[in-house]
């Protein structure tokens, strides 16, 4: 084994290693930060993050909580508000809604309410998206719907490298960080480049270079998108994939680039599709690229239902590589 | 319906094979779901069996019931069907909710079944509608809460009591202490760990029983579902059981020692009424050979009911997002 | 006084009169319709629209609750479940996010989870908007962020007729549905066209018929659009106004059939801009009406920002009517 | 510091002044609140002074505040320039939160206020918050969390409670019990109307006071802290007081009677205190004189420096929404 792959194997990880990595680093660099959650201790976290690390920094720093999501939620901005740096994690966004309250009336608020005075330096991870055939209560992407939040950030990273790379980010920002990591990317392996470091969580990242047709996508659709550019190829249609991965503040910059170069755009969005932040993009472009277009956008979403169990209503209901070739197809060659 | 049990021999093997059905039935779900014949999250109600069959035994028709994800052991002992059950979990259309909920979300609008909730504390406020409903539509309907010892954490479970308590309302909440929240030992997660002194501090009448006994368990409901019937309001059942298995499927169980697991199937309440009733001659070998293939029979029979099923049309994704009308 | 002005004078009355018929209404009609929030019954509603009814109707109809919006709210869906008609009352939609988890996984998710077992024939209302300085905390405009969630209806009374209507078929409706009233509108006085008792609440309304934009809103941005139509009338340019009042399921053919008609549209929307139900609408005409759009859609909405309490800054924050004036008219004439 | 309050001339007559400035300020706010000069919520503390000055006394620098929208006694008696608090109400950029959250949303970092909260129970995950971090940052430093006892009501109060008390977090929760929450009188919202029973039920120490007497609050208040500043945890503290006032500038009070609030008038703290320095010859009547001259001449400067305050520029609208970086 030359030396190259020896570090190729070494820096091979699934994605759920990735978080995890990104989480020790973190706990070791800063002793202000602690993670905080529901089982990230003893049980190792809902889908095993954590996994070994109450053993190595104990109960204080990886801090098992009760099921109650609204105080542990606010005694993280709290915290952050008093000088530490905390990770609090909700084992899944679809309980993020009994801490919705004080995302939106205190961390999102407070420090433009307070005149500048208190900063959140919080970061907030959660599970998201279906898939796994947990049904409707376990089964909602809700990042796009808190991108909404002014005064909140929120990150969707879609690869092993954001998931290593993007919390040192989000805990460097002085602002509440909402961090949603994909149930079905955590088996996810990649290999990391040992060059890169850091992550720009101001910028969306192109994926794939294209001519014909832009598709933006995040999180799990994003190996869709790429599936899906890569069946076009095959038909002669070459897509650029951008990765929004950032969904607040969107960055206009990379988005409108592509779209403007290749004047065709499909949006993959695992969000319901009214009100998604999907129709955000949708909206800037029409607002702002409408004479560059020349073909209407394309949003592929997902179906406005809650997400049934068995599993191939539960496909029909999310979006598909197919679903999203077929878009950007239409889009390059209309019927 | 008496306050007591009658303990007679058909009662005490009606009780057995009550908990027999859900023991084996369970015992074939996780077969079913290493053959990923169900998936999904699958949380079995192992070693807790008498808590279900005993409170249930206080219900009847009228009564309302609100489960838990951890739902088979409360599905089954009300009197759903078997076959609809699993048919549910295969995700077929003859399941009990169309194979939309799976393993977590059961429903049965008939036999007042108002579902399996999967956000922990959530059932709560449900039950104090379903309660508040009943006494002006049905009075002396009783709704019968469950939910786990790590639902104390949540706040609907703090508003809730006091909601059912200052309106006076027909529940009976039924808290499944076995001891953990997935992973987090009760001692871990709340500063006063007897659950049921958190619902005295909202004056509603509570007690403590030991959750392994389904005929503890049984005159206990009794004992609440006629004070609650009686007009006097809500009462608090805190059942002490354990579950044997792990939380769910993806569970490597770190939090716990298998020692402790032992000493708690000592108490398993299968075999212990079991021993009960042939020591007392309330079951003959015969009898309890009948009662194993029965329920042997029953679950081949519901897995053959489950197989046999159809997929829901994918047409249908959006039907029932928005209702056309409400069954009365 | 003839007939005729004696019938209107009894029909004249403010949004908030009109709320409090609708609710007095309902409780005479159906014994199983029951109002139920905080301070509705000895306080006399927070805004004073249940003032009196809890000496008409007794304190099991008016009934008031402790603070507690997360188990009232899911008492509502319960009570809805088992057989009653509740009309819930959070008292303003700033609270409503402590009931949120209570909404989406119940009440939106229950009918389609139990396969069609259970409906949620359920009212919630809730004061919404800001303009009264009640700062960030009290200020938010909920709505549009609502009407992502499938399984809702949600309605947003503009008019008094609205307001004194819409209860009435909320409350026919087997799904639950939302009801967002405005704070600035409680008192807004009209006229009741003895006519009408009764509103459909599956389409938007034309309020001010006109060539040449489209501005749509709903809520307190109604008047303001109209204020704007006339501005903008006499300079000669001719807007017409769509009340759009029923947010979630979106009324499409009447959107489109007006945009398509005048080809320009302005959407008024009070809550923030990122994936509004501005947002929505905007993709929606991106996509359907892409050939038919002579210009750029244009959005007026609320800044990026907490409702900051101080009088000149939150009109900054606010849609007002020069702006959308301003923004119709840069569609009809391009600088 | 000492447990005792030393109830010397000094500090007898040091309370009777804190709590005129309340008092004082507030009525002028009210008038104010006509002219609309201040507009939005006003929630005033009108018979409550006593709570806050007292808990106040057992506070110093080091100790974090969060406070409630009914925040101006906590900021007045935590400290915060009078001129701040009325800039803040006039919307003015020389507030104490750049006029951005008026009367509801007093912020001071230097003094560590971490702000009034509008959302009831809505401070209380904070308080938990700001008291982990000082554990770990400053031990010793005492997170002082005031809410009425309408927050009982909600789930947050009982989640808060349990993390403090099972993390050993130094809060002092003082409950500011007035009886009513907006109209709701605490007999119709709380099955358990004595608050103090809920935290007991968190093994939380508890004591309930009369919030009528600065004195008795400061002593109840200096225990507590001691206990808290020895590492035992969280203390909870439910204060029995009364608004004399309005819920809010928009309240008619059909919810009590004219005869009640007269009752409790008798018991205001204000000229009570009054009363007995007078009575044990701890001020002259010129001292009582200077100390009202004194608060009136405050209160003036503080309106004149309202006056001359300036607008935030409206193109900061959006300054803060996300921040730069964090001040330490
Ligand atoms: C609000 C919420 N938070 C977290 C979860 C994840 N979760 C599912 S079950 C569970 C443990 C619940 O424990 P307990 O209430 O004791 O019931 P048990 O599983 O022991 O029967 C957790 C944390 C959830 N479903 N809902
Ligand atoms: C979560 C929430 N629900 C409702 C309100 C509206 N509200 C403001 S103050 C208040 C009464 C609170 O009573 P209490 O906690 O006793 O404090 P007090 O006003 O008596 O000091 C209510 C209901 C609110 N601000 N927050
Ligand atoms: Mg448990
Ligand atoms: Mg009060």
């Amino acid at each position: 084994m030359n030396d190259r792959s020896a570090r190729e194997g070494m820096n091979r990880m699934t994605y759920r290693e990735a978080c995890r990595h990104a989480i020790r680093d973190a706990l070791i660099n800063d002793a202000r930060t602690f993670l905080m959650g529901e089982d990230v201790g003893l049980y190792g976290g809902c889908y095993a993050v954590s996994k070994g690390l109450l053993d190595e920094f104990g109960p204080e720093r990886i801090r098992d909580t009760p099921l109650a999501e609204g105080a542990f939620v606010g005694a993280g901005i709290g915290a952050a508000m008093a000088g530490l740096r905390p990770i609090v994690e909700i084992m899944t966004c679809n309980f993020s809604l009994l801490a919705l309250d004080q995302i939106m009336n205190n961390a999102a608020t407070i420090p433009h309410m307070s005149g500048g005075q208190f900063a959140v330096p919080l970061v907030i991870r959660m599970a998201t998206g279906a898939g796994r055939q947990l049904a409707a209560q376990h089964s909602h992407s809700l990042e796009g719907w808190f991108a909404h939040i002014p005064g909140l950030k929120v990150l969707a990273p879609g690869t092993v490298e954001d998931a290593r790379y993007m919390l040192k980010a989000a805990l460097a920002d002085p602002n509440p960080v909402l961090i949603f990591e994909h149930i079905v990317l955590y088996n996810a392996e990649g290999e990391l480049d040992p060059d890169v470091m850091e992550v720009d969580i101001a910028r969306a990242k192109m994926r794939r270079p294209g001519r014909d047709v832009s598709i933006l996508a995040y999180g799990n659709s994003l190996p869709k998108a790429l599936a899906a550019a890569e069946t076009l190829a095959e038909e002669g249609i070459d897509a650029e994939v951008v990765d929004l991965r950032v969904l607040r503040p969107l960055d206009n910059a990379t988005i409108f680039e592509t779209v403007a170069r290749t004047r065709r755009c499909v949006i993959v969005d695992e969000g319901w599709k009214s009100g998604s932040i999907s129709a955000e993009i949708a909206a800037r472009l029409s607002e702002e690229l409408f004479f560059e277009l020349d073909a209407p956008i394309r949003r592929i979403c997902s179906r406005e239902a809650p997400v049934p169990y068995a599993a191939h209503m539960e496909e029909a209901a999310l979006p598909q590589t197919a679903q999203i070739a077929d878009a950007a197809r239409n889009l390059v060659k209309p019927r | 319906m008496s306050q007591k049990p009658h303990l007679d021999r058909e009662h005490g093997q009606h009780l057995f094979r009550q908990m027999l059905r859900i023991r084996q039935f369970e015992a074939r779900c996780a077969e079913l779901y290493q053959a990923q014949k169900i998936r999904g999250f699958l949380h079995l109600y192992d070693g807790e069996e008498a808590v279900a069959v005993g409170v249930m035994q206080a219900l009847d028709e009228r009564d309302a019931v609100v489960a838990t994800y951890r739902d088979h052991g409360h599905a089954l002992a009300r009197g759903l069907p078997m076959g609809a059950l699993m048919a549910e979990m295969y995700g077929k259309v003859e399941g009990c909710a169309r194979g939309r909920g799976g393993s977590m979300h059961f429903f049965d609008r008939r036999r007042r079944f108002y579902g399996g909730n999967a956000i922990v504390g959530g059932g709560l406020p449900l039950a104090i509608g379903i309660a508040m409903a009943d006494k002006q539509l049905h009075p002396g309907a009783v709704t019968a809460c469950f939910f786990g010892e790590g639902a104390a954490g949540e706040g609907a479970f703090h508003e809730s009591i006091n909601l059912a308590e200052l309106w006076d309302l027909p529940v009976l909440f039924v808290c499944e202490n076995n001891l953990y929240a997935m992973g987090m030992p009760l001692e871990l997660a709340e500063a006063e760990t007897d659950i049921f002194r958190k619902a005295a501090a909202y004056r509603t009448p509570t007690e403590a029983v030991d959750g392994m006994n389904p005929v503890v368990v049984e005159a206990a409901a009794r004992k609440a579902v006629a004070s609650i019937r009686d007009g006097n309001g809500p009462y608090f059942l805190e059942c002490r059981t354990y579950r044997f298995r792990a939380h769910s499927m993806f569970d490597a169980q770190l939090y716990r020692t298998r020692e402790e697991i032992e000493l708690w199937k000592e108490r398993d309440p299968i075999p212990r009424t079991q021993k009960w009733l042939e020591e007392n001659h309330m079951i003959s070998p015969e009898e309890l050979r009948e009662i194993e293939g029965q329920v042997e029979a029953e679950i081949e029979e519901a897995v053959a009911f489950a197989e046999e099923g159809t997929w829901e049309s994918v047409e249908d994704l959006e039907r029932f997002v928005l209702m056309d009308e409400v069954s009365e």
